[in-house]
């Protein structure tokens, strides 16, 4: 374990930033989002959730897939380059850390996403354990814990210091590249900070939530339950809360014309979304409550039952506290029967 | 400092805002005119005169004197063209090259008769001062 | 509140209406979502309070395609949505029993949170002070301080359409508001560089997640031009560069006379970005350009961009404008 | 896939001599979709029709763009040669490469890059292009006129003697117009009357003409074609089936008072009346505003010594729906106010007269029975001052801008007829210039100066004040640079006329468009000057412009024939360049219809089928044949549910992105 | 250096014309050999009205340096009051674009009757002038049709 003071931080993200792309929470037109670190960037590493998740340095919101041009009548494609350079994610809280491991589920299954691979590849994750969770937090429910976060290196904000521990062999290839800014510390405080944290922990509001019914109840069961046409209802069909969230992994591929030619790119999507899988024949689900139902649905029980007991949710809160119409995915499990 | 006289012109329209081309030599102003019949040049041959660039005339002229600035003129001129205001300028040109003031503030209450409108003495004071 | 509850069980007992459109107790002491009610029953979870900011206007599109008719709670500003709606026949003035609410402000969260108080578990007001609960122990806000944007330059607490009031008289006038249009004049008072880079910098935040639109009661369209192929304008791309501004200043213009102000945008939106300040900038220039207007006030009037005289100021009055 | 052919037009050496032709050919070549591209010396003729069609013919085309001149000048020519080939004739564009490129660039490289973008464009837009089918709509052979004045009853008879049903609609209670208020016209001396009533008789008495006097159009919807009518027949009080017009009526009611409108308010007429002897119907009507028996409730003279027992009290206001093929407005002109002119004493001296008004003074049926005298002690005047312009040629509010162009040559007559009836009488006419454009005009000019002796000064008066019994004109003479101070005893002044107040309500009624002096405007100012641009709408006499009675008889005619050519046809192809909704994207809002300046949007309930939802909604409904394709309600559209065919936002956007490729 | 940037620089410019006036106008400019800069590429719309904002922008996004869009006088609409719709729709834009930061020269609204082809050639010299003063468009253009 080693430490670094707090007021050196700066010292440390340019030293990483010299050999290597530094994501970490940004603070721009007073919100706190993940970006890349520069000399000029306001890191705010108090913001305990940054409005987006870092999903996108690994699942970016918009990419390019590959151009093509019509050259003298021939079709040239130049497809866009893999990531090949090794980055660091700064500052990812536990759920986040957890998310990534959704994720990767999805895409380095067979089908493997080459692109998103190749960042996962490339990516070292250092995370950050929370000081002060919030009461929109609920990760306990699925397992995760605050105060470990499990990624490459972890740290953790004690005091006027940073905590840091590598975790895996990346980890110890990042600590190695800063190792002169690092000094030697003993794990008491961390310890120390650990206890507080899952004693708040254990104190939130949504710490208790019961998610039997999800493993207990046949699928077609809570498919027709008649709840969902309970909830749905205010809904107002906007993609934030997939967009805020972690874990979602739905992408669409659409043509971007820049006149000179064609760009392929893949952007997120939202199951809230009228056109989601829209199919020339129309879309099969034409209703709010299906795709209502169908986002929750997979998050709490297609996915779990595809994975081995892993619910795609990852407990963050960010929909909590982002829906404009304040519906959530807690309202969802406490409706179905998981109230603690 | 000498100017041609169409520099001149030039300057008369720009002090006085006129369009002469806008004249459509109808007479109306000179109809209009309670001084006509004291003038030398008539106010519709101001806007030629001014149009045509002879300003040495009007610079000369004793009309500049007996323009009442009553501007029955202006009113009631159809094409907008303003004839009272190119004397005005005229005037502000023979009055600006000699320098000084015919009337000053301090002259005015003395001036000051019971049985003359008050238009007229701010006529006056228009037209005696720079 | 208990009164609003009361009366909807009359209401729903007379058989005037089949359902009550309202808000319900959230899960958090800040959260309570729009909801129907069916029953007498269903009401015990009702709610009224700062946090019920959510404008049921836009609901009421699809409440008057159901069957029966349905109680609304409108708070002044939400009628003014529910006015326009009326015109531009998106709701049936009589599918819908409205109740006019009376209202002390709504409320943003994130102020309060902003100010540092986490782990909020229940909120309760008192006087002027906002008394919260939290993991970290008892905090005390100002009212005032949480007060949405919108509210702190409320445009009156009169109900522009109901069929009864409840906790509001008619023609209440609001206390003391700033000025709304302060910031667009600030903006507007700005170098264009200076104004590029602020918006650059708002908008460049934007992660299309179309709550913004999906919230405002103007943006009703069945399919918005951002679906669909009318001009092969991508909804899903998020890039950094003009997309984005497109997408603002397009809807932006779409609302333009029809935007009541009501602020949900600004309210929705997950990062923040101040989107009330392009309405108002509209607003602001058809006050200006063609006389005072407000957009749901009535429900026949001509809107500002269907209309015209002959006397309209010529497109160059920006660049005289800017030339001051 | 559209398979595009590309024809480039040397023009002769118009375009061949700055654009590199042979460039442009290639370069379009390779634009996806293009399979052949071609050039030649003069597309538009036979020779170079003939490559067109035998290319689309040859090599399958779907689609051509034709690089040439203004699609202004060959469009229709191209459509045509495509039609005749097979292919929809709106499957073609023009780029224009003469007009926008070779004729305003020197440098041959710069109008040949600038070519082959607009040519990139025209096939980027041709691309998006789909068939279009003309419609048609039937042709009511029924026609409007909306004013009974000479203008309208020429109009009306011109129309009926073709054999078409006619309705003319008069808001006052006779036909006959401001002609009929004259005494004498130049440059002829014609009596007024005695060339009016005989066409007035015509008109009532014709067989396929319906006249509606004191009667105003309320209401115009439809299109070419196919107009919807609502006028309105104000209440006449009088059963003109019944009324024999014996008069008596007239002379007994005893309400005298109100001013008359036919003599310009110089003297009195009764309350139940006919405007003039010759009026047309006979019939009176009762003015209630001035009818002691509709003010009190008491008197009921009329309805006593009527005969024929045609007064009916009771009667009401009356809506006659009807459907025409065509519209012409006649509605004619007044003379402008003259209550700021304080110059010209005319609010404050009766002796300071209209022309107008001196037509009525000088009439035989006038107020003064045909003396001129002063209308202040009756005396006749010895003398008589006429002021030209007066309102006309004015930059200012007060009057027009432009020049009313009758009263040079009505002031004449007036000064000729007065120096001919009563010599002794001096008449001095202020003019600023004497415009007689005309034929025999400005011999008729020279006869009043030089046979009988008309004083014709040039200058504009600048006053006109009340000197004791007399008049004091101020004014100069600017031939001789003198103040004139002249005693007289009548001035009459050459006011401006106006359109008719009412044409703005009727232009709009019509979406007819106006030019800001209230004049209706022409298609085009010399080659379609008696139809607004509006189609199915005509126009007939001053309403378009200032003119006299000659000239307003030709236009009469003029109008009528175009309403006769529309008739004789029994269906109008429409332009299928119009707007059309997407019902799915349809929000029903309504703001496409405020916009859409022809009514050609309205709205239905429908049941739609939205990728399996079915619900009710409300709709927008274009309807093709009175659209004009403007587009105002693409733009208003906020879904982009209606767009407009031939222009659609897909059409324009790929034009767009092939220019700023 | 920067001189010889402005020297190379050959903006683009879209000019929507409705087809009743400032078509024709563009026309006459033609056939009175009435020279201006051939950066100006005319888009035939029916009318002024028929111009969506939308299309402006797109314009923009893809590399349009300037905008002019160019109607019957007001009043003299051959659709009656199409361009009365289209002024207050254009002048709601340009001063939102202004508002935005954008330079508000690039974007112009002229009215050019058929029969002012003089006016219509000396208005896009101006334009031209005034779009060459401005330089490139870089804050209105999408990145992704840079290359």
């Amino acid at each position: 374990m080693y430490k670094i003071e707090k007021s050196r931080l700066s010292e440390l993200f340019a030293a990483i930033a010299a050999q290597e792309d530094l994501f970490l929470p940004i603070k721009k037109c007073d919100q706190a989002n993940y970006g890349l670190w520069t000399e000029e960037a306001e890191v705010d590493l108090d913001t305990l959730k940054t409005v987006k998740s870092p999903k996108d340095c690994f699942f970016p919101q918009s990419e390019t897939l590959y151009k093509c041009k019509n050259e003298d009548g021939k079709l040239a494609i130049d497809p866009a380059k893999l990531q090949d350079k090794p980055f660091v994610v700064f500052g990812m809280r536990a759920c986040d850390v957890q998310a990534v491991k959704v994720l990767d589920n999805v895409f380095l299954n067979d089908p493997v996403d080459s692109y998103y691979a190749a960042r996962r590849e490339h990516g070292i994750l250092v995370a950050m354990a929370c000081h002060e969770p919030e009461e929109t937090c609920f990760c306990k429910v699925f397992g995760i814990d605050a105060a470990n976060p499990a990624a490459d290196v972890a740290t953790w904000m004690v005091g006027e210091d940073l905590y840091w521990k590598a975790l895996t062999e990346k980890g110890e290839a990042l600590t190695k590249l800063v190792e002169n800014l690092l000094t030697d510390a003993d794990e008491a405080a961390v310890e120390k900070e650990k206890k507080q944290i899952q004693a708040i922990i254990e104190k939130l509001p949504f710490s208790h939530l019961d998610l039997s019914v999800f493993e207990n109840s046949e699928l077609m069961e809570l498919f027709d339950s008649p709840k969902w046409e309970e909830m749905y209802k205010p809904c107002l069909a906007c993609g934030t809360c997939t967009f805020v969230c972690p874990t979602c992994q739905c992408y669409d591929i659409k043509d971007f014309n820049t006149g000179s030619g064609v760009q392929r790119y893949r952007c997120w999507d939202s199951c809230m979304y009228s056109d989601f899988t829209m199919m020339a024949h129309g879309n099969m689900r034409t209703s709010q409550m299906q795709r209502f139902r169908q986002r929750f649905m997979h998050k709490l029980k297609y996915y779990p039952d595809n994975n081995d007991g892993m619910y795609s949710c990852v407990g963050c809160g960010r929909c909590v506290s982002k829906c404009p119409a304040s519906l959530n995915i807690v309202k969802v499990i406490k409706k179905m029967g998981g109230e603690a | 400092m000498l100017r041609t006289e169409k520099e001149q012109a030039e300057i008369i329209k720009e002090i006085s805002g006129v369009n002469t081309k806008k004249c459509m030599k109808c007479g109306k102003c000179s109809a209009s005119c309670p001084a006509y019949d004291e003038m030398d040049i008539r106010p519709h041959q101001f806007v030629s005169y001014v149009q045509n660039g002879d300003i040495n005339a009007l610079l000369e002229s004793k009309s500049i004197w007996k323009c009442l600035s009553c501007f029955a003129c202006v009113e009631r001129c159809p094409r907008d063209v303003k004839p009272a205001r190119l004397i005005e300028a005229v005037r502000l040109m023979v009055i600006r090259q000699r320098g000084g003031n015919y009337l000053t503030p301090n002259e005015v209450p003395e001036l000051l008769d019971e049985e003359l409108p008050q238009q007229l003495l701010a006529s006056a004071f228009r037209k005696y001062s720079k | 509140m208990q009164e609003l509850v009361k009366r909807a069980k009359e209401l729903l007992a007379d058989g005037t209406v089949v359902r009550v459109l309202g808000w319900k107790q959230g899960d958090l002491g800040y959260n309570p979502e729009p909801a129907y009610f069916n029953s007498e029953e269903e009401l015990k979870d009702f709610v009224y309070d700062g946090f019920c900011g959510a404008n049921l206007s836009k609901y009421m599109i699809e409440a008057c395609k159901m069957e029966g008719n349905t109680l609304v709670f409108l708070k002044p500003c939400d009628t003014y949505s529910f006015n326009q709606l009326i015109k531009e026949h998106r709701v049936k003035r009589e599918k819908a029993y409205i109740i006019g609410v009376g209202c002390k402000g709504t409320l943003d969260i994130d102020k309060v949170k902003n100010a540092g108080i986490k782990g909020i578990e229940s909120i309760s007001q008192d006087g002027d002070t906002l008394k919260l609960k939290t993991i970290y122990g008892e905090k005390e806000f100002p009212f005032n301080d949480a007060l949405l944007e919108r509210c702190t330059v409320c445009k009156g607490k009169t109900h522009q359409v109901y069929d009864e009031l409840i906790g509001a008289a008619e023609g209440e006038e609001a206390g003391p508001v700033g000025n709304r249009f302060e910031m667009v004049e600030k903006l507007e008072a700005m170098s264009p560089k200076e104004r590029f880079e602020f918006w650059q910098g708002e908008l460049s935040k934007c992660i299309r997640c179309n709550a913004c639109r999906n919230a405002c009661p103007a943006c009703s369209c069945l399919k918005c031009v951002f679906d669909s192929n009318q001009f092969d304008t991508a909804q899903k791309a998020n890039v950094d560069t003009f997309e984005e501004q497109m997408f603002h200043i397009i809807r932006a213009f779409h609302v333009a006379g029809r935007c009541t102000d009501c602020g949900e945008c600004s309210r929705v939106c997950p990062q923040g970005i101040p989107l009330h300040l392009l309405n108002r900038k509209f607003i602001k220039d058809i006050n200006e350009f063609y006389g005072e207007y407000q957009a749901g006030e009535d429900t026949d009037s001509r809107a500002p961009l269907t209309n015209y005289t002959f006397e309209d100021v010529e497109p160059g009055i920006v660049v005289e404008r800017g030339q001051k | 896939m559209q398979r595009i052919g590309v024809f480039v037009c040397h023009c002769g050496s118009n375009i061949a001599a700055t654009v590199d032709v042979a460039r442009v050919v290639e370069a379009a070549a390779k634009e996806p979709g293009v399979v052949h591209a071609e050039d030649y010396q003069y597309m538009c003729s036979e020779a170079g029709q003939l490559k067109i069609r035998e290319a689309i013919k040859e090599k399958n085309l779907t689609g051509i763009v034709v690089c040439s001149c203004s699609p202004r000048m060959h469009e229709n020519t191209f459509r045509q040669a495509a039609e005749r080939a097979g292919i929809n004739p709106y499957m073609v564009e023009i780029a224009n490469i003469r007009e926008h490129c070779s004729w305003i660039h020197k440098d041959m490289e710069e109008a040949t890059e600038k070519a082959v973008i607009l040519a990139r464009a025209a096939i980027a837009k041709v691309t998006l292009n789909a068939p279009l089918q003309a419609g048609t709509s039937k042709v009511v052979k029924r026609a409007l006129v909306i004013g009974g004045g000479i203008a309208g009853i020429q109009t009306a008879l011109d129309i009926a003697d073709a054999g078409y049903e006619v309705d003319i609609v008069e808001k006052t209670p006779s036909i006959g117009g401001r002609m009929s208020q004259l005494d004498k016209t130049f440059p002829t001396l014609d009596c007024s009357a005695c060339i009016l009533t005989p066409k007035m008789v015509e008109a009532s008495a014709h067989e396929k003409i319906t006249i509606y006097t004191y009667s105003e159009v309320e209401k115009v919807s439809g299109f070419v074609g196919d107009f919807t009518v609502d006028i309105r027949k104000k209440a006449r009080s009088v059963d003109m089936s019944k009324c024999t017009g014996c008069g008596v009526c007239q002379e007994k009611c005893p309400s005298k008072k109100a001013p008359s409108e036919f003599n310009r308010g110089l003297n009195t007429r009764s309350a139940i009346y006919t405007p003039f002897a010759q009026a047309i119907p006979n019939v009176p009507v009762i003015d209630r505003e001035n009818c002691i028996k509709f003010k009190t409730g008491k008197c009921g003279v009329c309805s006593k010594v009527c005969q024929a027992g045609a007064i009916d009290y009771d009667q009401q206001d009356e809506i006659v729906t009807q459907n025409y093929g065509a519209i012409v407005v006649a509605t004619g002109f007044d003379t402008i106010k003259l209550d700021e002119y304080d110059e010209y004493s005319y609010s404050t001296s009766p002796d300071v007269i209209t022309s107008l008004e001196l037509e009525r003074i000088m009439n035989a049926a006038g107020p003064t029975k045909g003396h001129l005298e002063r209308m202040s002690d009756h005396k006749a005047p010895k003398s008589m001052v006429f002021i030209q312009c007066v309102g006309s040629r004015c930059a200012d509010r007060r009057g027009k801008s432009y020049c009313s162009k009758i009263c040079c040559m009505y002031t004449a007559k007036h000064a000729m007829l007065i120096r001919d009836k009563y010599p002794d009488v001096e008449v001095t006419v202020f003019y600023i210039d004497v415009r007689t454009p005309g034929k025999n005009f400005d011999e008729f000019y020279r006869r009043a100066v030089e046979e009988y002796g008309v004083n014709y000064i040039k200058g504009q008066v600048g006053k006109v004040s009340e000197k004791g019994d007399k008049l004091l004109v101020q004014g100069v003479d600017l031939i001789d640079n003198k103040r004139i101070l002249m005693e007289t005893d009548m001035v009459v002044l050459a006011t401006a006329i106006e359109p008719n107040k009412d044409v703005r309500k009727i232009a709009t009624m019509l979406t007819a468009s106006i030019d800001t002096n209230n004049f209706l405007t022409e298609s085009h100012a010399k080659l379609r000057p008696v139809e607004s641009p509006t189609a199915g709408i005509f126009l007939s006499g001053v309403c378009q412009g200032p003119k006299d009675i000659p000239e307003t008889v030709a236009q009469a005619g003029a109008a009528a024939v175009k309403v006769v050519g529309l008739l004789a046809k029994d269906h109008l192809v429409t332009n299928p360049c119009v707007a059309k909704s997407n019902e799915l994207f349809c929000n029903g809002c309504s703001s496409c219809e405020k916009v859409c300046p022809y009514g050609a949007i309205s709205y239905e309930e429908k049941e739609v089928n939205d990728h399996g939802i079915r619900e009710t909604r409300r709709v927008a409904v274009v309807n093709s044949a009175l659209c004009q394709g403007c587009g105002a309600c693409t733009v208003a559209c906020p879904s982009g549910a209606m767009d407009l065919q031939g222009f659609s936002n897909r059409q324009i956007l790929a034009e767009v992105d092939a220019i700023c490729k | 250096m920067q001189v010889e940037n402005n020297k190379e620089f050959r903006p683009k410019i879209v000019a929507f014309c409705c087809n009743w006036c400032s078509y024709a106008g563009a026309d006459l400019a033609g056939s009175s050999r009435l020279a201006y800069p051939a950066d100006v590429k005319i888009i035939r719309v029916p009318c002024s009205c028929r111009v969506n904002p939308m299309f402006i922008l797109r314009a923009f996004q893809k590399g349009a340096d300037g905008v002019i869009m160019c109607g019957c006088h007001p009043g003299d609409c051959h659709y009656t009051s199409g361009n009365y719709y289209a002024r207050r729709r254009m002048t709601l834009l340009f001063s939102m674009l202004d508002y935005l930061g954008v330079e508000n020269g690039r974007t112009r609204v002229e009215w050019v009757s058929a029969a002012e082809g003089v006016k219509f050639s000396t208005t896009m010299n101006e334009f031209v002038a005034k779009i060459h003063s401005l330089g490139e468009n870089v804050r209105l253009e999408d990145l992704r049709c840079k290359n």
